[in-house]
């Protein structure tokens, strides 16, 4: 099963992996992306771009389903204003074997910063400042291109 | 053809959504954007750095030398940051 | 917070995560090992070596802290009697960036695989049988010595 | 001393556990396998094959040359299935 959120709210973790659940289900890798409660950090605002959201991502894993037989995946993505602590994303994946689960995973992270149509805004001391692209993220998603 | 603009594009531009007759000379991403600086203001700002924007048609990545259709949707947005 | 239990009951990944929580987490990467549905599988029975385990885990999670910050880890295996379907195993580390959260985890499971002492036996048609340990299991596990 | 046998270890041998004062002729783990071998039966089938088995001392794991006192505590086990 493929779910594919965009949402404001919340999510709750155990609930998603109990609906992701399949027949032959040994391994479930999550990830969860949170906002880290920093200094001066206030809020975190995540602007996207909803005609293209899912669409990419469900291109996204279409991909990782090329490259490993995957039981069922969940993604959700929150946007609007998220306060230090809360969820960001959550990426979970349901596999037969646990090495297809854990790369699967992580490519999904990997694919989603830098292909989703998401941006952050952080707000610092009443300040707002859109948060820049990270190298590391491109670097990241290159290395499963020759994969 | 719509054109969009997300994060700090649509801030400097002062919109985020137009509505374009597909000029005469505008047959790439790159036309596009070359008619849009001659514009000025928030559009010359905004275009100023190539290297720092990225491009969708139709909802799909695509690069700047990408053909244009009178029908399409444009998005102009920075590199992206979610997850 | 290093957290380690090994139990015959169930666990809530939900609760688990959310007591795993830290000042700067950014990242939160969980793998839950379950007992597959497998057409003739009728029960799985894990034994253990209690006064060598949680001091066996505890060793491989000083290992994982060696190599990456850690700002959280819960490990949670159960014993007993299982179900298809069932639980086995949680791993969930918490960190502040995503990559060291993903290596952590898979590291944490490679090592458990090959080092915890805990015993399977299967049970199928009425006959129960010890399983064996995979070569790819120590293969996987040998991947980090020269990390 | 006390050992501790695991799964089927514990199932050829007939007992999970035992005490044994520390044989003179006993000065390493390997000297105890061979120890263990000559009692026969379940336990000659047990520890047929070395390559099979895996050993700790003191909650350790370790090699079969690992030198062994009276006080130890010597598991005998598979090689792990868990997780």
């Amino acid at each position: 099963m493929i779910t594919i959120r965009i949402q404001s709210e919340d999510f709750d973790i155990a609930a998603e992996i109990a609906k992701l659940d399949a027949e032959n289900t040994g391994a479930v890798a999550t990830f969860t992306g949170k906002v880290r409660r920093e200094g001066d950090l206030t809020t975190l605002t995540l602007e996207h771009y909803p005609q293209m959201t899912e669409r990419e991502i469900a291109r996204i894993v279409e991909e990782a389903q090329t490259r490993w037989p995957l039981l069922g995946v969940t993604i959700l993505h929150r946007v609007g204003r998220l306060m230090p602590g809360e969820n960001i994303v959550l990426v979970a994946v349901a596999t037969s074997h646990r090495s297809a689960a854990f790369q699967a995973c992580e490519f999904l992270m990997d694919y989603l910063k830098t292909k989703a149509p998401f941006w952050k805004q952080e707000e610092r001391n009443g300040t707002a400042q859109w948060v820049e692209a990270k190298y590391s993220d491109d670097k990241a998603a290159e290395r499963w291109r020759n994969k | 053809m719509t054109l969009l603009y997300f994060a700090w594009l649509r801030q400097k531009i002062g919109r985020g959504e137009e509505q374009l007759s597909l000029p005469a000379e505008v047959k790439t991403v790159s036309d596009l954007v070359l008619f849009l600086k001659k514009r000025g203001g928030g559009f010359e700002d905004a275009f100023a750095d190539l290297r720092r924007i990225r491009v969708a048609v139709n909802q799909d990545h695509c690069g700047f030398d990408a053909p244009l259709r009178d029908t399409d949707e444009v998005a102009f947005f920075p590199p992206v940051t979610g997850g």
